[in-house]
């Protein structure tokens, strides 16, 4: 890949803007078109973009399986724990509104903090998928 | 003094019990024995001690607990169950004795396994014979066959797995398809399943219904070994003489003929029975096969194949006698449990008594054996003379009975087919001790020598078993009394 | 009425093809294809319905009233429906990839004939 | 805290899932799982025993108010089948720790704990929500993870058996997600009690027929009903002994359970068997199951594949109790659903023992089994002589409702089919008990005892049979209530 030059640096320019735009996605959930499901996989396509371009190896040493892996346990894991805290709070389970003194707030930060969840899990779970994948050995016979 | 409610339970853990106390002795088979035999008089005792309340109308009740509202596990003594009770407590003691004289001669392994199972059939003829609903009786039966299993499949070799195959293949199908049928049948039609006085399905079914539940029943007790479903009983030959006496006399076929006349007596009720379109054919049914038992019996070699067809045939006498459907036959077939069980058990111990000493299976090489078996083949006449009803042994009386209860139904076909019975059972059971006594020893010199009778623990057995159906020729006033309280019972 | 209800056409059409690939075809991957294209109808069944005639996104502008707006919820179920069948695909491709390793074929009938 | 009840119930194991894989140590990971499966069961026994105190508990989640939000539902039926799973699932998990360790790769078992949990989770999660289309997201939960732990064993055929479980899986999945999908369109609900009230309306449509056989086919794929089974034995066959314990005695009871809620709760009884005359479909199918497939199963030599067969043949008793549709029909289906939970446990623990010692529950490596691992057999055989319905056993007792459900309605040929099924029963179990008792085993393979680990869950399961066999008022009571629920003759 390394002749490649207009990949490479075409790649370059594009992987802050995608991830970029998969925080827009994220963020801009609550009230428009979007959430942590389409954000995470955008955010997951910055990474399987830049694998493509410079090599599973390079993108390895960025994000290791193992914090991919984790990722996808600890988004469901946020996601689960705001949930007991609206409990905690005094509401039912993943009632926002008690986050905070305005129920309206509250259902503010409780939905961007479970797509964070979502974000979180949704990226690790994509690129774990893809690097089980991309990382297993070609068996021509 | 024991609340006599209670004397029921005892008489339902003491077997258990004695099965525990086999298993922690079972490296010491001295102390083994001797715990069954303790055990084995405790129990009897402690049946015999019911008879006394039995007498005064009294019917102890024990209720252990409701499996499902309205369906107890619960028993209750009457006359018949106590009947059954008695003989089985009893026999067993003998043949514990038997057996410890048998297994021990003849070299048996898996003595404790053999003991052990032997003490649950027991409590398992206990609940049959004491319990108080079908349920509790169809949950001991399906015990009784179970673990009566590895005492017949004893050897483990492939023959005893094959025999095992055919005793629970057909015990199994004809109580789980059939028996179990006609309860749920009886439970849905009269709400309850409880045996009563009189019966309770009287009133809740057309006669066409009631008959096919009479058919399934008759069919379903696989251990009263109707034709067709008497196949199990010779393959059962393969278990130890000691199994085959528990079978044929103690436990098994008994709890099978005890279910049909209990179920006859107190759930469909004598009159009941009388009217119903079913009864009458299935009474023949039961008479051919008499004859046709007598017949094959007639033909075998092997000892204690004959004896097993002689038993088939024997057992038929009981399910007519209930069929009939009067108080004769009622009293006659409640009689023949008691006279047959000690007849055949003689008869059986005598047959093993022969295999351990002599090491002999066929009748045709037991020719003048008697000389050197005295006691063995002089306590097998007895047994005969007690199968066939002829006096002075106790079967003649319950041979009357049926004979009398055959006149009151108007069947004289019936009385026919009974004498033609008599008739062949006093060849093919004579046949045995005359061959013994009275033929010449069979040709090769060894033999003769070093053949002497059985162990004493077994002849001591096979002597008590010899007497008491004499003495029942003489004494059968216990039989009687208990069956004439079942019958005005019912009557009521 | 037959053009009206075109969208359960396309979506009859899609299903079939899915299903048949589904049994027809020995190669797992094609049935693993098989079964996205069955899903994808089940998608497509689920947006269309959504539809309102007249109806736009649902999304609210402040001064902006009488507008008619699609349901969404279809759209919500169906992006569940879509990680799902997501989550299908990748477990089942992993599976082939494990079958291709542990059988070296991912035709189904020589798989069945390699017994052991 | 009782409040939350339900939806701990369901989020303790979710949270528990990715936990057990980040800890990412086998042992730690199965203490986890551990405390996550004990959780459960206590909690899906407190709201056993409060709904049949106080009746339906309704749990709303995010506050948002049924029928706009999703919300959970507790009733005796999804109640009982809670408890099934939970208790199926506490008794598997002490039981997995040594049995997973010899069949499973170190480095996999966390993530084996993972998705065992997350199955709980989706399974438990299927009975309790009230909402279809939550249903549906469990239900792939459950599979999902149930297709993993079954590629999971060390069989190479269990690789193709998951596969194949995908396939059918999903398309069963797909199937009830249409029938879903059209019944939102003719009610524009996804509230079962919503859905129960606005579909008489529609009734009439011929959508509704639609969505209903689109959704008969795919439940009863999922549960595999005879002809729909094909996905089945070989999956239990090769799953690793603990997870075909697990998902033996409880997935398609989940499965049955949503029969029954989707027949009876939102189409209601009368739709469902008077209109649609589903019975007519259901009851012979489930008689050919039960008689086939116990015939298949004495064939088998694989003992796993012998008991695979006959939970089909067993599922078809369940389906015949509810296809009766009376309350004491669906008494016994319900009935059944736990006793076989019960008795299949039992057994694919026990053959899960021989796994573990002999390495293979092949019929010919079984042979003097009897002597050399007493406790696993005498598992076997009661656990067999449960599934036969000797009495005194649980078995029994099913199948003394199931035959009175029958004779209730005048169908007696149908009480002899389910009779005969448990003869052929017998037939199959008794085939294993001989090799195991009367073949002599080869004394220089030195076959011991399984360990303490493995044989004390199943001889609870063993003891359970024996239990409720005796002392079965409790749970005809519920079963009785929850059949009275269904058929809205109590409610």
């Amino acid at each position: 890949m390394d002749d490649r030059v207009i990949l490479r640096v075409g790649a370059k320019v594009l992987i802050p803007f995608i991830l970029l735009f998969a925080l827009y996605v994220q963020f801009h959930g609550d009230y428009g078109p979007g959430g942590g499901f389409q954000a995470g996989v955008i955010f997951a396509a910055g990474f399987v973009l830049y694998a493509l371009i410079y090599g599973l190896e390079n993108v390895k040493q960025v994000l290791p399986p193992k914090v991919a892996y984790t990722c996808a346990a600890s988004g469901v894991l946020l996601y689960a724990g705001v949930g007991y805290l609206t409990m905690v709070l005094g509401g039912d389970f993943l009632d926002y509104g008690v986050l905070a003194h305005n129920p309206e707030h509250g259902q503010h930060y409780g939905i961007l903090l479970v797509e964070l969840g979502v974000l979180i899990t949704v990226f690790g779970v994509m690129v774990g998928v893809f690097y089980a994948f991309a990382g297993r050995g070609r068996l021509d016979s | 003094m024991i609340d006599t409610n209670l004397v029921v339970g005892i008489c339902l853990l003491l077997p258990l019990l004695g099965a525990f106390l086999v298993l922690i002795f079972g490296s010491r088979p001295n102390v083994r024995e001797t715990s069954t035999l303790l055990i084995g008089g405790l129990t009897f005792w402690h049946v015999w001690g019911l008879l006394h309340h039995v007498r005064e109308g009294v019917r102890p009740r024990l209720e252990l607990l409701e499996i499902v509202p309205g369906l107890q596990l619960a028993f209750e003594v009457e006359p018949l169950g106590l009947l059954f009770a008695l003989v089985a407590s009893f026999l067993w003691i003998v043949t514990t004795l038997y057996a410890i004289g048998y297994m021990r001669g003849h070299h048996e392994e898996n003595q404790t396994r053999f003991f052990f199972f032997f003490a649950i059939a027991i409590a398992g003829a206990m609940g049959v014979a004491f319990s108080a609903n079908l349920f509790t009786l169809f949950a001991f039966y399906e015990v009784l066959t179970l673990c009566t299993f590895p005492l017949v499949t004893h050897h483990q070799t492939d023959e005893a797995r094959k025999a095992g195959r055919v005793y629970l293949g057909i015990l199994l199908t004809t109580s789980v398809v059939f028996q179990l049928l006609a309860i749920i049948w009886i439970w849905q039609l009269a709400g309850t399943v409880n045996f009563t006085e009189g019966g309770i399905l009287a009133g809740t079914g057309s006669n066409g219904v009631l008959s096919v539940i009479l058919v399934l029943f008759v069919f379903g007790v696989g251990k009263a070994a109707i034709m067709p479903f008497h196949r199990w009983l010779p393959a059962a030959m393969v278990a130890p003489t000691p199994v085959s006496a528990l079978l044929h006399a103690v436990a098994v076929v008994k709890a099978g003929v005890f279910t049909v006349l209990k179920v006859a007596v107190y759930v469909f009720g004598i009159d009941l029975l009388s009217t119903l379109a079913a009864t009458t054919w299935l009474a023949w049914i039961a008479a051919a096969t008499i004859i046709l038992g007598s017949l094959i019996a007639f033909q075998k070699d092997n000892l204690k194949a004959r004896l097993a067809y002689s038993t088939i045939s024997q057992l038929s006498y009981i399910v007519l006698g209930a069929l009939l459907a009067n108080e004769w036959g009622v009293i006659g077939g409640g009689m023949h449990i008691a006279m047959h069980a000690f007849g055949k058990i003689t008869l059986f111990f005598a047959a093993g008594a022969v295999l351990v000493a002599a090491h002999e299976k066929d009748i045709s090489r037991m020719h003048g054996l008697g000389r050197t078996m005295p006691i063995t083949f002089g306590a097998f006449f007895l047994g005969s003379l007690s199968i066939i009803g002829l006096p002075p042994a106790g079967g003649s009386w319950s041979k009357w009975f049926l004979g009398m209860g055959t006149l009151e139904a108007g069947q004289v076909g019936l009385l026919a087919v009974l004498m033609l019975s008599s008739l062949l059972g006093l060849y093919y059971l004579l046949e045995v001790p005359v061959k013994a006594f009275f033929f010449r020893p069979t040709n090769d010199a060894d033999r003769g020598k070093g053949i002497k009778e059985a162990p004493l623990p077994s002849l001591i057995a096979i002597g008590i078993t010899a007497l008491a159906t004499v003495g029942f020729f003489f004494w059968p006033d216990l039989w009687h009394e208990l069956m004439t309280m079942v019958v005005s019972g019912a009557a009521q | 009425m037959v053009l009206g209800l075109f969208n359960y056409w396309a979506v009859i059409f899609l299903m079939m093809i899915g299903l048949y690939t589904l049994i027809a075809r020995d190669n797992l991957i094609k049935k693993i294809l098989g079964l996205n294209i069955f899903q994808t109808s089940v998608f497509i069944l689920y947006i269309t319905m959504g539809k309102v005639s007249e109806g736009t996104a649902p999304i609210f502008v402040k001064g902006v009233e009488d507008v008619v707006y699609s349901n969404p919820i279809p759209h919500v179920l169906i992006l569940t429906a879509i990680v799902v069948g997501v989550a299908t695909t990748s477990l089942g491709l992993s599976l082939v990839i494990r079958i291709k390793e542990a059988y070296g074929t991912i035709e189904e009938d020589e798989i069945e004939d390699g017994r052991p | 805290m009782t409040h939350h009840l339900p939806v701990l119930l369901v989020v303790v194991p979710l949270v528990a899932a990715p936990i057990a894989a980040l800890v990412n140590r086998p042992r730690i990971s199965w203490a986890v799982a551990v405390v996550a499966t004990l959780w459960t069961l206590y909690a899906a026994l407190g709201l056993l025993s409060e709904t049949m105190a106080v009746g339906a508990i309704h749990y709303e989640l995010g506050g948002w108010v049924a029928p706009y939000g999703i919300e959970y539902v507790v009733d005796p039926v999804n109640a009982w089948v809670m408890v099934i799973v939970a208790l199926i699932g506490a008794l598997v998990t002490p039981y997995a720790r040594r049995s997973v360790e010899h069949e499973i790769s170190e480095d996999r078992i966390p993530l084996f704990y993972a998705a065992f949990i997350l199955c709980l989770t989706g399974l438990l999660g299927i009975a309790i929500t009230g909402d279809v289309f939550n249903v549906f997201v469990f239900l792939e939960i459950s599979s999902l993870s149930a297709y993993a732990l079954i590629a999971l064993g060390n069989d190479r055929r269990a690789l193709m058996a998951s596969f194949r479980y995908l396939i059918m899986g999903s398309v069963g999945a797909t199937f009830i997600v249409i029938g879903i999908g059209l019944m939102y369109v003719m009610t524009g609900t996804l509230n079962m009690a919503d859905l129960a009230n606005r579909l008489p309306e529609v009734a009439s449509s011929r959508t509704i027929p639609v969505a209903f056989t689109f959704l008969t086919v795919g439940i009863t794929l999922k549960l595999a009903l005879f002809p729909l089974h094909a996905w089945l034995p070989n999956a239990y066959a090769y799953a690793p002994s603990a997870v075909t314990a697990f998902i033996a005695s409880t997935a398609t009871k989940v499965a049955v359970y949503l029969l029954l809620r989707f027949f009876f709760t939102v189409f209601g009884a009368a739709f469902s068997f008077d209109i649609m005359q589903l019975d007519l479909i259901l009851i012979p199918l489930a008689l050919i199951g039960i008689v086939t497939m116990s015939l298949v199963a004495i064939y088998q030599k694989n003992v796993k594949r012998l008991l695979a067969y006959s939970s089909i043949a067993q599922i078809g008793y369940m389906v015949l109790g509810i296809s009766l549709a009376s309350v004491l029909g669906l008494t016994a289906g319900i009935l059944h659903l736990f006793n076989h939970a019960l008795m299949k446990g039992a057994l694919f623990m026990s053959m899960g023992c021989v796994m573990y010692r002999v390495g293979s529950v092949r019929l010919e490596r079984m042979s003097g089994l009897g002597r050399s691992m007493p406790w696993t057999m005498a598992a076997f055989v009661v656990g067999g002589l449960s599934l036969i319905g000797v009495p005194l056993t649980v078995g029994f007792i099913s199948k003394w409702y199931l035959v009175q459900a029958a004779l209730e309605q005048g169908m007696w040929p149908v009480a002899c089919v389910v009779l005969i099924g448990s003869l052929l029963a017998l037939m199959y179990i008794w085939k294993v008990v001989e090799v195991a008792y009367f073949r002599e085993c080869d004394p220089e393979l030195g076959i011991s005892e399984a360990p303490f680990s493995l044989l004390a869950p199943t001889w609870v399961l063993v003891l359970c049979n024996l239990y409720f066999g005796i002392n079965a008022s409790g749970g005809v009571d519920i079963a009785t209530r929850a059949a009275e629920v269904l058929l809205g003759v109590l409610s």
